[in-house]
């Protein structure tokens, strides 16, 4: 009944997500895209767990437990980047590039 | 587990560990605290030597003579497959021998250490050593399978090596103790093949299980057991100083001359001998190697003896003697006289100890004088000695004694056992005439060994003194903690052959019948070869004829009175020379193998092999070509976080699309 | 289905307008108290003892003109008083206010919704309240309020894991995240805080920082910062602002709500439907718990600051009479069973007897 | 009703996300990304799911989508400024791989479950109403995947360590 409806919810936020790592150069916002990806897949586990079991649901729980370190960490290492260059764009962080 | 005193048979090796690590942490925390390192390190070895006895005596009572031995298994060591091996110390007639010999003979030696060593600044550190080399040693003597037997045989070459260098600071010594350690490895490599040989086709390491298995296993006079026991008598070459790895004995005199006694003549040297008596089943299995082994002890035997003939060094004449009377054990060994090597060593042991002992004893009274006078002379020359008897009247007696007893003068016990060997020689040589060959080359050797010990007494103790005027006045008698255990071990050289009075002088002969168990399954593969009564008093009065010859021609010979003091000596010229150079073989196995080993090593090994070849194609190879390649691929990494990502979206895009279908 | 959706909407009212007058009378009631302990006068002239005081301070906040920074961010600078002040309300649509009230159409529960997971929604709503405050610092475009902003935001998320942990322990001794279930424990045994004596202090500390108050008023350190994250605010925006202090609310249900001896389970009384007297009282009771106890002195150290309403929380629940209006009666009523309490429910040690007796 | 309500909340939660990823403020998207996020959460409890929806207040919106707006906040990134959105290029680029990405993920949204492992329709509903709405999540939770809860619990102290000794000054 609310399944299909919410996987193609799902399909349209992740695709979001992808577009919007694609099309901006700010990191954070880059980030926030990759929390929107989680998200749209966290709607999938949960429609899902609505047939299939409340599996689904504690993968959600782990999702955001990851989601959470990650922001912690990622924001960090923006913070460190943003500190050497003054800059969160990618367009910058090319340390590792020969030169 | 015996339920007797043989069980407390790791009290003597513990307690020669408890020595060392006692005596070690003291030559770490406190090395002055020189009481203390004496008792400990003296104190162990005599209560090692009552275990001993304790335990002898409790074996005698406890076995009828024919029983397997007493194996006592301690814990798993290598459990690998089907090799195991446990940490096992056994206990039979021939291991008892060689404890008995190892602690009294060491004790005897600890106690002239105390004096000798006295004013060492090492004196901790010296016990700490000696201590561990008692310990390793009955390791050796008392392990019940290859591998332990083997971590005795590596450790006291680990002793051996720190003792001879043990005046490190000088590079002759440390050279010396690097010669040593390095002819032994060689040796360690025979063993190890043996062992590993010895595994491969009896399936076990354990003493027992190897012999019960043998006669089985291998042909008798096959491949196998001949290659076996040859590199078992590699091993043997090493560690007891025979052609061709005798060189290191004579350089290892650079240790304190109580080192020497001990290690470098009385015990450690005569493992090899101890490990074909312990494999005498093998050796009785392998014709061609006991006649190797025959061969290359007499030939040494008299090799050695001729190199004595012309050394100063009073050290060095009695190292070659030690190298030439080793060569009589491994004559009578390959012989299969079992009884009569033993018989040698132990005879051998006294004497030999007490001969090192009483040169050290002048050594220290030598010393003492230069020290009192700052003179620079060496204290070890013989030139430098001369008419020692009138101040040292003690020390001349007792090595008088050991020296007709290894010139083979009855009674001394010298006389029996040798006489057993030359016997046994002869004996076999009415079945294979080779033998003869061995025979007569012993008994020039034994006319040498007369000759050369006289010279030695002669140079030393008799004629003028040429140590200098002013250092006579301080020349003593050494004091009784040096004289103490010469007497004890003088009264050993002139009276141990009763340990085994032949038949033919109506003996007992009680330590053939001791050692019987042990030696019986070896003699009975070999020919039997008895010699009529009359043909040994005739080989005793040969043999006696041989060494009176050798004193009295020595005396008539040599001239005291012509000696001048070593600064002083000219040039020996001719065969004196060639022997003052112990015939240049140092040289001729530095040209044949050393140098050769250097240049193959510098040039082809470092220069080519390892430089080149490794170092410019492998390493630095290795390393361009990554470069190469990351060079080729480094347009990929375009350092735009963008970038990698629009691939990845591309590469899951194709992955799902490959999954979609 | 239109029952509920009149009953709610009743409720909705009758709830935010209780908030709203506890709150100004409240805030009155601090700074009299704080005039006191202070030893002046406070505010006590418009209207017997001042009571209409905060009728005035209304009226002038509604009258007085807006103003707005010219390079603020016009939206969020709206937005911002408002994201602070709703989330603040809506947790008060969990709290349960009375007993379930027996009424013609039903069981009518005295809560706008009995969320089975009301404790955690309380926490999750509450966390927003931070929302408001950082988009304050940052739209106003002024420096003074952005580091307000950011003192403020990174002491309200630090403090809330603190307030979250600390209320922790009353999850585990109740068994249970729906808040009428935890008030019918506290009824049947004693109130949390008791047991929970240090977890109380934790959260008490940890609610402190969460509103901002004293000790914990960097983020609005007048003396450095103005004002903080709300310095370009003034008329009725600036008044909204102290709707997180509804946070002191919270504590009651969780710790301290609803024990009241003079609500003994009453024998005579077990019928649901038929409408009694003190089921619909809905006095006016102010009942200082120790919550508010030790609110009230701390804030009136602050003298200078006139303008909060610290332990508006409580007093909006006592207002609504929680204390006493919560009916000690579940098993009689039989609302908690349906949400499958258990064994662990709460029953009426006079029902326990009286159905021994039958 | 239900699903009318769904749809409202979906095309709320879609609208939303994509003007987060268009919004040239990152203030602004950052916003947009909790309305998002709230509307997922609204989505989560029309799925039987109310113990997740309030986590997902609570963790994304109250602790993650603070943490980046404070982020956001302390690099003063949100004045007005050069846009970080890539050029023509750029969005051709991202349009052609989104929208071949959604072609793909189309058809997943109709195939049909795995018969064998489906549960009758409700079943989450009485399980909840059975265990209450955090024990039926709890219960597996501390069961089945109690390692993995644990490993996520290791997981969030190392972030926590990282997060501390990436964000000092100096290390």
């Amino acid at each position: 009944m609310l399944l299909s409806p919410a996987l193609a919810i799902s399909a349209v936020l992740f695709t979001l997500g992808v577009a919007g790592v694609l099309l901006r150069r700010n990191a954070i916002v880059i980030f926030m895209c990759v929390e929107l990806m989680l998200n749209a897949v966290n709607l999938t586990f949960v429609a899902l767990a609505q047939s299939l079991g409340l599996g689904g649901q504690v993968f959600v729980f782990f999702v955001m437990a990851v989601a959470a370190a990650e922001a912690a960490v990622g924001l960090a290492i923006i913070l460190a980047v943003y500190r050497h260059k003054q800059s969160v764009s990618l367009q910058n962080m090319n340390l590792l590039k020969d030169g | 587990m015996t339920g007797t005193t043989v069980d407390l048979i790791w009290l003597a090796p513990a307690l020669a560990l408890l020595g060392f690590v006692l005596n070690g942490t003291l030559a770490l925390a406190r090395p002055t605290a020189k009481t203390l390192v004496s008792t400990i390190g003296a104190g162990v070895l005599l209560a090692a030597f009552g275990v001993a006895i304790a335990v002898f005596s409790a074996f005698t009572g406890l076995h009828a003579p024919t029983e397997a031995p007493v194996v006592f298994r301690y814990w798993s060591w290598i459990p690998v497959g089907t090799l195991q091996v446990d940490f096992a110390l056994q206990v039979d007639q021939l291991s008892l021998v060689m404890l008995l010999v190892v602690t009294g003979v060491g004790s005897l030696i600890h106690l002239f250490s105390i004096g000798y060593m006295k004013d060492d600044p090492g004196y901790a550190r010296y016990f700490a050593y000696l201590n561990l080399f008692v310990f390793f040693m009955l390791v050796l003597v008392l392990g019940a399978s290859f591998p332990v037997m083997f971590v005795g045989w590596e450790g006291v070459g680990l002793c051996s090596y720190l003792l001879i260098g043990f005046w490190f600071t000088e590079e002759v010594n440390a050279n010396a103790g690097r010669k040593a350690f390095i002819m032994n490895r060689i040796g360690d490599f025979g063993f190890m093949v043996a062992m590993f040989m010895i595994f491969w086709s009896t399936g076990s390491l354990d003493f027992d299980t190897v012999f019960a298995h043998a006669p089985t296993a291998l042909t008798a006079g096959g491949t196998a057991i001949t290659v076996i026991t040859l590199f078992l008598f590699l091993g043997c070459t090493g560690k007891s100083a025979q052609i061709p790895l005798y060189t290191w004995l004579p350089d290892a005199m650079a240790g304190p001359t109580p080192v020497s006694a001990l290690i470098h003549a009385a015990t450690m040297v005569t493992a090899g001998v101890y490990l074909v008596a312990r494999c005498n089943l093998l050796f009785a299995l392998a014709p061609v190697s006991s006649a190797v082994v025959a061969g290359v002890g007499a030939l040494t035997a008299l090799f050695a003896a001729t190199i004595a003939l012309q050394q100063w060094d009073i050290k060095k004449v009695l190292a070659y003697s030690t190298i030439s009377q080793l060569g009589y054990m491994f004559l009578a060994v390959g012989t299969g006289a079992m009884t009569a090597g033993m018989f040698h060593l132990v005879t051998h042991a006294c004497f030999k100890a007490l001969l090192f002992l009483g040169s050290g004893s002048v050594i220290f009274a030598l010393h003492r004088a230069y020290h009192h006078t700052h003179s620079h002379e060496d204290a070890q020359d013989m030139r430098n000695m001369g008419g020692l008897a009138r101040y040292m009247p003690w020390t001349t007696a007792l090595m008088w004694i050991a020296t007709l007893a290894i010139a083979g003068i009855p009674p001394f016990s010298g006389f029996f056992s040798k006489d057993e060997i030359l016997t046994a020689a002869f004996a076999r040589g009415s079945v294979e005439p080779i033998w003869l060959v061995f025979w007569g080359l012993s008994l020039v050797a034994a006319l040498l060994t007369a000759f050369y010990m006289t010279r030695l007494m002669i140079y030393t103790f008799h004629g003028p003194n040429r140590t200098g005027e002013r250092e006579q006045t301080h020349l003593h008698e050494a004091p009784w903690i040096l004289t103490g255990p010469l007497v004890v071990l003088g009264v050993l050289s002139a009276a141990g052959g009763l340990l085994n009075v032949p038949e033919l002088y109506h003996g007992g002969e009680w330590l053939h019948h001791w050692l019987e168990p042990v030696t019986q399954p070896g003699a009975a593969l070999r020919p039997e070869a008895p010699l009529a009564s009359g043909t040994e008093w005739m080989l005793v009065g040969v043999a006696v004829a041989v060494a009176v010859i050798g004193i009295v021609g020595a005396w008539q010979l040599l001239k005291p009175e012509r000696l001048v003091p070593a600064r002083n000596a000219p040039e020996e010229r001719g065969l004196a020379r060639i022997l003052r150079n112990k015939w240049y073989v140092d040289e001729i196995y530095d040209a044949l193998i050393v140098r050769p080993l250097v240049w193959f090593s510098r040039v082809v090994l470092w220069q080519e092999i390892d430089q080149r070849v490794i170092d410019g194609a492998a390493v630095n190879g290795a390393a361009r070509g990554a470069r190469a390649l990351g060079w080729a691929n480094r347009w990929i990494q375009s350092g735009q976080v963008g970038t990698y990502v629009a691939v990845f979206v591309v590469g899951v895009l194709l992955i799902l699309w490959r999954a979609m279908g | 289905m239109t029952f509920f959706l009149v009953s709610s909407a009743i409720k909705v009212f009758v709830v935010f307008n209780l908030i709203m007058v506890g709150v100004a009378l409240l805030t009155l009631l601090e700074r009299r108290v704080c005039a006191w302990m202070q030893d002046r006068l406070g505010p006590n002239r418009v209207g017997p003892q001042g009571i209409l005081q905060p009728a005035a301070d209304g009226l002038k906040n509604f009258l007085k003109e807006e103003t707005s920074p010219a390079m603020a961010d016009k939206t969020l600078f709206t937005l911002a008083p408002l994201v602070s002040f709703v989330p603040a309300l809506l947790t008060f649509g969990v709290i349960p206010f009375a007993a379930p009230l027996p009424t013609r159409w039903g069981l009518v529960p005295m809560v706008v919704a009995d969320l089975p997971v009301g404790f955690l929604y309380i926490l999750a709503i509450s966390s927003l309240g931070v929302y408001g405050i950082v988009l304050a610092g940052w739209s106003s475009n002024n420096k003074y309020a952005l580091l307000g902003g950011l003192r403020a935001s990174a002491q309200m998320i630090s403090y809330e894991i603190a307030l979250g942990m600390s209320t922790v322990a009353v999850i585990l001794l109740a068994g249970n995240v729906t808040l009428s279930q935890v008030i019918a424990q506290q009824q049947q045994a004693l109130w949390f805080v008791i047991p929970l004596t240090l977890a109380f202090v934790i959260f008490f500390i940890s609610a402190l920082a969460e509103t901002n108050r004293l000790p914990f008023d960097l983020p609005e350190a007048e003396g450095e910062l103005i004002a903080g994250y709300h310095t370009e605010y003034s008329s009725m925006k600036f008044s909204m602002f102290d709707g997180d202090a509804v946070l002191w609310g919270v504590g009651h249900p969780l710790y301290q709500l609803g024990f009241d001896r003079r609500s003994e389970c009453r024998e005579d009384a077990g019928h649901a439907g038929r409408l009694r007297p003190q089921d619909v009282r809905l006095p006016f009771h102010l009942h200082l718990g120790p919550v508010d106890a030790a609110a009230v002195p701390l804030r009136s150290t602050d003298g200078a600051r006139l303008e909060g309403a610290a332990p508006a929380g409580p007093a909006v629940y006592h207002a609504a009479g929680g204390g006493d209006l919560v009916r000690p009666d579940p098993a009689r009523l039989g609302l908690w069973s349906r949400h499958g309490l258990g064994s662990r429910g709460p029953q009426c040690r006079a029902a326990d007897r009286a159905r021994v007796v039958a | 009703m239900t699903l009318t309500v769904f749809w409202i909340f979906g095309v709320i939660a879609m609208g939303s996300g994509l003007l987060c990823i268009t919004r040239k403020n990152p203030i602004a998207s950052a916003l947009w990304l909790v309305v998002t996020l709230f509307a997922l959460a609204a989505l989560f409890v029309l799925l039987d799911a109310q113990f997740i929806a309030v986590l997902q207040v609570l963790v994304y919106a109250g602790a993650i989508m603070v943490l980046f707006l404070f982020v956001i906040m302390l690099l003063n990134l949100g004045r007005p400024g050069p846009t970080d959105i890539k050029g023509p290029l750029g969005l051709l680029g991202a349009t052609v791989l989104a929208g071949a990405l959604l072609l793909l993920l189309r058809p997943l949204g109709e195939a049909p479950l795995p018969a064998g492992i489906q549960l009758p329709p409700g079943t989450v509903a009485t399980l909840q109403q059975q265990r209450g709405m955090v024990g039926s999540v709890a219960t597996p939770l501390f069961d089945t995947y109690l390692v993995p809860f644990e490993i996520a619990s290791v997981l969030l102290l190392a972030a926590i360590v990282g997060a501390v000794v990436l964000a000092k000054r100096k290390l």
